[in-house]
């Protein structure tokens, strides 16, 4: 085939390279897939040590670490991908295959927005030598890189050379120097000894400090929010998270087969745990390569869709909540009720389906059940209705949400927020259709919009999600309509050993990314979870500055936190593989034991 | 199931309002703890081991995400234990799936609260099968031995010769092998199989 | 003399019994908005017999933290003890709409004491709110004293309920006298002193226990107190000059009456709404203040 | 007759003496109780001028005429100084690193002095005379400290009694001398006679002559500014006697020659309540954003001044309209001289009691304090007591006298007054709100900074308790100065008010208040309380934090500058507005110096004295100067004498040197117009 036409008709023409099997393909096909590689080849082509496509519309690029800013700002900064962001990163320890550590931004090129053809992920892999494992920091100029690189110095002694806030972000302050959990050899023996201490920014001349948590009315979830205020002007934010890290990562790390770290991913989260699950069996079904049935696809998006309606309206109303409006709350909640009762008959459980398995679904959704669901679609666009027009014209609540926590289109997109956070702030990216996620859900083949609003306010993120919510209960009625027949699932063989791939879903908040490297044996090397919430997280300190005490919980809950999404302590006893706790005898003891060490 | 209707009928007819025979207008909540909620038929609760079905072969061991299923070779008494942690268990039901003998049973069961600890967790034992030959146990049950000579296509195997094997251990096995052999051939031991036994 | 003591004696049952079986109906109403069930109506009494049986945790050594609960309930009740139940006022210390405003105020002072004797930040915000409250609520009831006062002629609480004379200026000012009324007693929205998910219980914050009992206690008496005045301030006007035993009766019921019909319309005034910032409800205050003064021209100018 | 107030005013010049003993703690001691013997004197003469109706006679040569409306200022120059002579023994050790011991026991003596003489004579010269003593001393006690502020704080507040306060005073001499027609006829009855018959343009001369002069001295919005930087410059003694006495002089010159003796006058009524509700709300709401504990005692000052006057105007305003409206004007006057007393007591307290914490901590910046309530229980409890009373919290004295105006205000039948009594209400609130802060700033919470204070000295916690005692005392039993005030009433307006009162009641007409009962219901019910719900405690915790780990303790908490921020910045127009306003005031002092400078350097040129001309063009170029009086070739030999002075006692500091030589000055000047 000439080449031109392989641009244009990429889809219908490769069906091989729509698979992603296309390992054979030499480099200038590779390129020539979509707009901008060929761009970016040339421009770092001194660089550039490997470059291949990982499946359908993920490419990597292995790169000399000196020029990872640059690369990754290039994408960024592109004039023509506007909505191009830093997703996330990754690193791993890769000595056991490669001799050295690896760091990896995860970029979302989006050359045009909602075509999920043209759009592709570039992975740049940056090998680091295993005794100096130090990379250029992007942080200083991008600052979506903040908290991941952070991370990485945090939990597998990376250093970012030049980062701008060195400090602790995962670990807690007491953990040992020297000690990196993402490590494979690291030693479960060490824990924390002392009480710790945490660093914390200096407060401005003449403030009272408000410690918005761990503990605090305001806040689901453990985190502290630091809050400077003069009367009850907030001037400065710090924050101090992670209290609820559970090494998650690391448990799905070697011991799990890949099916059991399904149930792990599901578990990630209480509310969107089913957009995890699927996120990950995608990333292990591309890279195994295989094509689930159009009923299972069919039956994924219908329950994401589900998910997503009642997470929206769960949202709405802690968003009541947060301003007093416990009506609004009672409401909202009601009206979520009978999505979950319907979902614990369609999959058996209120949350966390167990529905997904790696090449399809568990459960068939059965006819009688489809009239069921219109019938509760029907019921709760009624409800909505009715709770918005109720909502929107309470008075004292659009004071509250009007003209609050601004997040202007610049800072969202420099801190990669994303969901209905950067949509309200203008930002056109929705992960159903910017990415190619065809084969894991079938929202290429229902037809939606995506809402966007520019004014950047709580009220507009209020919007956003409702006006998402009305579209989500479309989809799941066409989805109903037009469910096609067959198997819900097919057995996945024998998984090919590292190798890599991206899954992803748009949660309710936002992009769920999911990165897999498989090992041996069907085990699972290396997963990197990237919930929505850490990047909108990072953004708040920038929603919070100027407004008010009184505001800060309702900024603060309208990016829909969920903390334990994004911190991902038990200690994991490796030789019996199972979690427990330590007792307090236990522990000085392995204090005492452990002395030397430290 | 004692009533009259067909269980796919009472999944049809199942619908919590009307259960709670609750109207448009009225309170949606429920006095809980003081009332039985209703589950629908479909509802993934605990599952519950069935003893007499069960046949010890640990499928589901292996199949379990959280551990909640761990098995033990008890070798001095000869039992085979099969614990089941409810408070462990995430509810995937993964075990149902992949149970050969259909001893996982689903239930609708979903209050797991208790006072103690010990309520929480079910325990099944085999009896593991005895070695003939050298009295020492197996690593596999009685049941275990049962079922694959149940399922086992009687046309293909030499049901008598596998019998005589089943309930060996490995050396044992081994050593009735080469005796066989010799029986056959009429030659020593081998060298290799002697001096490993020594060693052990 | 016998009926006067039994009117007495059953206004103060009424003033230490009924506050918090309001709040029970406040929060049955508030339920029935919401779809859920609610509590019985004796919930509050339940609420506050746990709390007086749990001892306080001490977060200070301030003599101020443990005086001001029971300063503030004296306070509450003495506001009460002001006021006439059925024509007989039980114990009568000041015939003065001032006087009994400045002792509802007292409440909110011993609040705020008890809040800022504590190092916490939440506290002193909501303190600080509970005082930015009380100061922008005080002029437009400082207005409503000058119409009542050139409306009747007198200042005297009984020479007001019974000398005042229909005007548009009167009617005005009996909405503002309510409007005050309802933002002193810290309802929603403007419970902005206390707001939980903001400053985690504000002034009360710091207290738990017996002596956080008490302190609800004496707000839910001082909003009964003012939920009271403006019962009284419009069945007296309406009844007339009260003589008989009959006829004190009838007005105690009434009171009861208009009481009990009035508090599920403040429930579910409050249960469709959110809750103000401070600086909103400064403005709003602020605002209508100024309208206040309008409505004391309007009343100087006989309309 | 020799009155007992010729003894108090030997036993103040004794005290002034005192300065000769060179220690200083002896010193300050000995006067302080000098001036402490001469209070009690001072207190023993008002009782015996209230128990005869008024007395007449002469002190130490000067014509004194005690009369009901005398006495009420003269107990007030009595029971502060009293409370503020005993605070004086220990807190000035404060001081002592300043050294000048005599200069205070001479100051503070003649100012108490002063004081005492310009509420009891009875001729305009020697009114005039003391008035200026008074200023003069009071400037000398003001920039005694002498650090940079304080200096400019007195030169504001000399160069406008000056303008305001001298020069009007001076005009109005001349004016009575031509109506009377002989300067040695100044007897305030002669005056009076002749006024009544004199023309309207003397009149209103008259009126609005005196009526600056008041305006200035009481610190009465526009000509408010010079007092928050004056009061708390001096020592809190001091500050309390500015306060406390020095300030109530004005309104008892307003009721004595704007009312007493120039007659009833219902336009200036108006005008002097306008000037009130306009004082009261500036004062307050200024007060309300001050974190200087002493400024904001000075702006409170302000704006209770504001009360005062606002009850004096609707008394001069309702009084010569007769019938019901005049029973309520009397009202209005009663409660403003109620209010004079009341605020005397709560605010000579308040700054004592500001006193005493700097005593304790060497602060008075708020943003700093806190924690100091389980330290200075004794001092907590007086200051709550006097925050409260100054709020009108019932059942201290503030309350009664507030509300007593408030009644007034809202039965005058006149909008503009009944909008003087909405403000008044609201004002209080803001009072309250900025007590509350001043409170709890300094008391409430726990600071780590502080854990050493300790208690002050008996002798200062005696001199609290005098003046925050009364306050509760007076508020219980208000009965007791009804008649002492109707008998100033009287004197003023020939009118007394219709105030009933006994035992456990006061009030007017059927609006009356039952302090008495009240306390008891209140004491009962906490009794009631405390009995069925006696308190129960677990352990002893740190203050809730959300479980933060660190959280910097002195860090978490609302800093006294930050308390009411939304409300200051949702009123913010009106800061604008007086800001310009006070600016303004700012800028006219800032003339009137450059006219003063342009004039000395005119004499200068007479006289030939060497002045740099280019360096004396302000204030602060005066300050620089070795030489800086403008009189000083006419007293060429006193100053000589002085220098000689200077040099033998050696240590004495320029500004010293300067506000002696000032005091001599001005008693010269005095001399001279007595000539």
């Amino acid at each position: 085939m000439s080449k031109s036409a392989f641009e244009v008709e990429v889809e219908c023409e490769c069906e091989a390279c729509e698979k992603g099997k296309c390992d054979s393909a030499d480099l200038v096909d590779v390129l020539s897939e979509r707009e901008g590689l060929k761009e970016f080849y040339e421009e770092f082509k001194d660089s550039i040590h490997e470059c291949r496509r990982l499946t359908y519309g993920q490419y990597l690029f292995v790169i000399d670490r000196d020029v990872l800013p640059e690369a990754t700002l290039w994408w960024h900064n592109h004039p023509r991908f506007k909505e191009t962001h830093m997703s996330t990163a990754v690193g791993t320890d890769e000595r056991a295959i490669a001799g050295k550590f690896s760091y990896m931004p995860l970029i979302n090129v989006q050359v045009e927005a909602e075509n999920m053809d043209r759009n592709f992920w570039v992975l740049l892999k940056a090998y680091m030598p295993a005794d100096d494992p130090s990379f250029p920091s992007v942080a200083a100029k991008l600052p979506a890189a903040l908290w991941i690189e952070r991370e990485v110095k945090d939990l597998l002694g990376f250093r970012p050379i030049g980062h701008p806030d060195p400090r602790r972000l995962i670990l807690p302050e007491d953990w040992p120097e020297g000690v990196y959990p993402l490590r494979k050899d690291m030693d479960y023996r060490h824990s924390p000894m002392r009480e710790p201490e945490t660093e914390f920014r200096e407060p401005p001349e003449g403030t009272t400090t408000v410690p918005m948590g761990p503990f605090h009315m305001g806040i689901e979830e453990p985190a502290h929010f630091r809050l400077f205020v003069k009367g009850e002007e907030i001037v400065d934010v710090d924050y101090r998270g992670f209290y609820s890290h559970r090494g998650i990562e690391k448990v799905g790390e070697g011991r799990l087969t890949y099916n059991q770290v399904l149930f792990l991913a599901e578990r990630i989260c209480g509310i969107c745990g089913y957009q995890h699950s699927v996120s990950y069996a995608m990333a292990v079904e591309r890279l195994a390569d295989v094509d689930i049935p159009d009923r299972a696809r069919y039956i994924r998006t219908l329950m994401l869709e589900l998910e997503r309606i009642h997470n929206h309206l769960l949202w709405v109303g802690i968003a009541a909540h947060m301003v007093g409006f416990d009506t609004g709350f009672m409401h909202a909640w009601r009206i979520r009720e009978p999505v979950m009762w319907l979902v614990e008959r369609l999959t058996g459980n209120r949350k966390q389906y167990g529905m997904n398995i790696v090449g399809g679904v568990r459960r068939d959704i059965l006819d009688y059940r489809k009239e069921e669901i219109l019938k509760v679609v029907k019921e709760i666009r009624e409800g909505t209705k009715k709770f918005l027009d109720i909502a929107l014209n309470t008075n004292t609540f659009i004071k509250r949400a009007e003209g609050v926590g601004i997040l202007p289109y610049k800072i969202a997109k420099a801190y990669s927020v994303l969901g209905p956070t950067a949509r309200a702030s203008g930002r056109r990216i929705d992960a159903r259709l910017d990415q190619a996620t065809k084969t894991a859900m079938a929202y290429n083949e229902v037809d939606f919009k995506v809402p966007v609003y520019k004014e950047g306010d709580v009220l507009a993120r209020v919007l956003v999600r409702m006006d998402e919510l009305f579209e989500s209960l479309w989809i799941v009625e066409q989805l109903i309509d037009q469910m096609p027949g067959g198997d819900i699932m097919v057995p996945i063989g024998k998984l090919p050993e590292y190798a890599e791939a991206l899954g992803f879903t748009e949660a309710h908040r936002g992009e769920v990314l999911h990165y897999v490297m498989t090992g041996e044996k069907n085990k699972v090397y290396r997963w990197k979870v990237r919930a929505p919430t850490y990047n909108n997280l990072p953004a708040i300190p920038d929603m919070l500055r100027g407004y008010n005490v009184a505001d800060a919980p309702l900024i603060i809950a309208s990016i829909d936190p969920c903390y334990s999404c994004t911190e991902r302590v038990q200690f994991v006893d490796v030789r019996t593989g199972r979690v427990r706790v330590l007792t307090e005898a236990e522990f000085n003891e392995l204090s005492i034991k452990n002395r030397g060490v430290f | 199931m004692a009533e009259s209707v067909s269980y796919t009928e009472k999944l049809k007819a199942w619908n919590r309002k009307e259960v709670e025979k609750i109207g448009e207008k009225a309170p949606v909540t429920t006095p809980y703890p003081f009332i039985d909620i209703e589950k629908p038929p479909e509802y993934r609760g605990i599952p519950h081991i069935n003893p007499e079905k069960c046949v010890g072969c640990g499928a589901c061991v292996n199949a379990c995400p959280p551990d909640a299923l761990i098995m033990e070779w008890d070798k001095e008494h000869g039992v085979k234990r099969l614990t089941y942690n409810a408070a462990r268990c995430i509810r995937c039901a993964r075990c149902i799936e992949v149970c050969p003998t259909g001893a996982m049973e689903p239930t609708t069961r979903f209050e797991i609260a208790t006072n103690s600890k010990e309520d929480l967790v079910e325990v099944v034992e085999h009896r593991l099968a005895y070695c003939e030959e050298c009295g020492e146990y197996l690593d596999f049950t009685e049941r275990q031995i049962e079922y694959v000579k149940n399922i086992l296509p009687k046309e293909i195997f030499d049901m008598y010769a596998l019998e005589d094997r089943m309930k060996l251990t490995q050396d044992a096995k081994m050593r009735v092998t080469v005796e066989k052999l010799r029986e056959l051939e009429g030659v020593e031991y081998p060298a290799y199989l002697l001096a490993k036994r020594g060693d052990e | 003399m016998y009926e006067s003591l039994a009117l007495k004696i059953a206004g103060i049952i009424v003033m230490v019994l009924l506050p918090p079986y309001l709040d029970g109906i406040a929060r049955r109403v508030k339920a029935r908005i919401q779809y859920r069930r609610g509590p019985p109506l004796a919930q509050t009494w339940y609420d506050l017999r746990k709390l007086f049986a749990i001892p306080t945790v001490l977060p200070t050594k301030s003599w101020m933290f443990k005086a001001a609960p029971y300063l503030a309930l004296a306070s509450a009740l003495a506001a009460a003890l002001l006021l006439p139940y059925g024509g007989h006022v039980p114990v009568n210390f000041g015939y003065n709409i001032i006087v009994f405003f400045y002792v509802v105020a007292m409440v909110s002072v011993f609040v705020m004491l008890g809040g800022f004797s504590v190092q916490n930040a939440f506290s002193h915000l909501g303190s600080a709110r509970e005082m930015t409250l009380l100061l922008t609520v005080e002029p437009i009831l400082a207005v409503v004293y000058g119409v009542f006062a050139y409306n009747s002629g007198s200042l005297n609480l009984y020479h007001i309920m019974t000398h005042l004379h229909l005007s548009a200026s009167l009617l005005f000012a009996y909405i503002i006298l309510g409007y005050a009324l309802y933002v002193e007693s810290g309802f929603v929205p403007f419970d902005v002193a206390e707001a939980e998910q903001e400053v985690i219980g504000g002034p009360l914050a710091e207290y738990s226990g017996r002596l956080l009992g008490v302190f609800y206690y004496a707000i839910y008496i001082k909003r009964f107190a003012l939920l009271w005045f403006f019962v009284s301030m419009v069945t007296y006007p309406i009844v007339g000059p009260v003589h008989g035993l009959a006829k004190s009766v009838g007005l105690f019921a009434l009171q009861l009456l208009l009481t009990f019909a009035l508090y599920p319309i403040i429930a579910a005034l409050e249960a469709t709404n959110a809750r103000l910032r401070i600086d909103h409800i400064v403005r709003t205050n602020v605002k209508i203040f100024f309208i206040g003064l309008g409505i004391l021209a309007m009343a100087f100018m006989g309309w | 007759m020799a009155l007992i107030l010729e003894y108090a005013i030997i036993a103040f010049i004794i005290g002034g003496l005192m300065g000769f003993l060179r220690e200083y703690r002896a010193t300050t001691k000995a006067s302080s109780f000098l001036a402490f013997i001469g209070s009690i004197l001072v207190l023993i003469q008002v009782y015996d001028a209230y128990s005869k109706g008024g007395v007449s006679g002469s002190v130490l040569g000067l014509p004194v005429h005690i009369d009901g409306l005398s006495n009420v200022f003269l107990f007030i120059v009595g029971i502060v100084a009293l409370g503020s002579a005993l605070f004086s023994m220990s807190y000035m050790d404060h001081h002592e690193k300043r050294g000048k011991a005599w200069v205070y026991a001479v100051a503070y003596n003649t100012f108490i002095a002063s004081m005492a003489l310009v509420v009891t004579v009875n001729n305009l010269e020697w009114f005039v005379f003391s008035w200026e003593l008074m200023t003069l001393s009071s400037f000398v006690l003001i920039f005694w400290k002498e650090e940079k502020k304080d200096l400019d704080a007195s030169f504001k507040y000399y160069v406008t009694m000056h303008f305001f306060d001298t020069i009007p005073l001076f005009l109005l001499l001349a004016l009575g001398s031509v109506l009377t027609g002989s300067i040695h006829n100044l007897s305030y009855s002669a005056i009076q006679q002749h006024l009544a018959t004199a023309s309207t343009a003397y009149k209103d001369a008259f009126y609005g002559l005196f009526l600056v002069v008041f305006m200035t001295k009481a610190g009465i919005v526009p000509l408010h500014y010079w007092l928050p930087d004056a009061h708390p410059a001096a020592p809190s003694n001091v500050s309390a006697l500015l306060s406390g006495i020095m300030i109530k002089t004005a309104v008892y010159g307003l009721l004595r020659f704007d009312w007493s003796m120039a007659g009833p006058n219902v336009t200036l009524g108006y005008i002097v309540a306008g000037l009130g509700i306009a004082t009261l709300t500036v004062g307050t709401l200024y007060a309300l954003r001050e974190t200087n504990s002493k400024r904001l005692l000075a702006y409170h000052s302000v704006g209770q001044m504001g009360y005062i006057w606002l009850g004096i105007g609707i008394g001069m305003a309702l009084i010569p309209k007769g019938g019901t409206l005049a029973a309520i004007g009397a009202l209005g006057l009663f409660a403003g001289l109620f209010h004079a007393i009341n605020h005397a007591m709560f605010k000579g307290a308040l700054f004592l009691e500001a006193g005493s914490v700097e005593y304790a901590t060497g602060t008075v910046d708020l943003e700093r304090l806190g924690g100091l309530g389980t330290k200075m229980k004794v001092t907590a409890v007086a200051t709550l007591f006097a925050s409260l009373a100054i709020s009108g919290i019932p059942p201290f004295n503030g309350f009664i006298s507030k509300w007593l105006i408030y009644v007034a205000g809202f039965r005058s039948g006149s909008y503009f007054l009944a909008f003087g009594a909405v403000m008044a209400a609201f004002i209080s609130a803001a009072t309250l709100a900025s007590f509350i802060k001043f409170y709890t700033a300094q008391f409430g919470g726990e600071r780590e900074d502080y854990r050493d204070v300790r208690e002050v000295p008996a002798a200062m916690q005696i001199g609290e308790w005098i003046l925050a005692g009364m306050t509760l005392f007076v508020g219980v039993f208000p009965f007791i100065f009804v008649s002492f005030l109707n008998r100033g009433t009287l004197a003023v307006s020939g009118l007394k008010a219709a105030v009933s009162s006994n035992v456990y009641k006061i009030g007017f007409q059927s609006i009356s208040f039952l302090p008495l009962l009240f306390i008891i219901l209140i004491g009962v019910l906490v009794f009631i309380g405390y009995a069925s719900l006696k308190p129960r405690f677990d352990r002893e915790v740190r203050p809730w934090d959300c479980g933060s780990t660190e959280i910097d303790a002195e860090g978490y908490r609302v800093s006294a500058g930050s308390y009411y921020l939304k409300y200051e910045e949702k009123i913010g127009h009106f800061y604008a507005f007086t800001d310009w306003a006070y600016s303004f005031g700012e800028a006219i002092v800032h003339y009137i110096v450059k006219v003063y400078v342009w004039i000395a350097r005119y004499f200068v040129k007479i006289v030939d004295t060497p002045y740099e001309e280019s360096e004396v063009e302000s204030v602060d170029a005066l300050h620089r100067c070795e030489v800086q009086y403008i009189d000083e070739e006419t007293l060429r030999p006193l100053v000589r004498l002085l220098r000689i002075v200077r040099d033998v006692i050696g240590g004495i500091k320029l500004g010293t040197f300067v506000a002696l030589t000032v005091v001599v000055v001005g008693a010269i000047v005095c001399l001279l117009v007595f000539l």
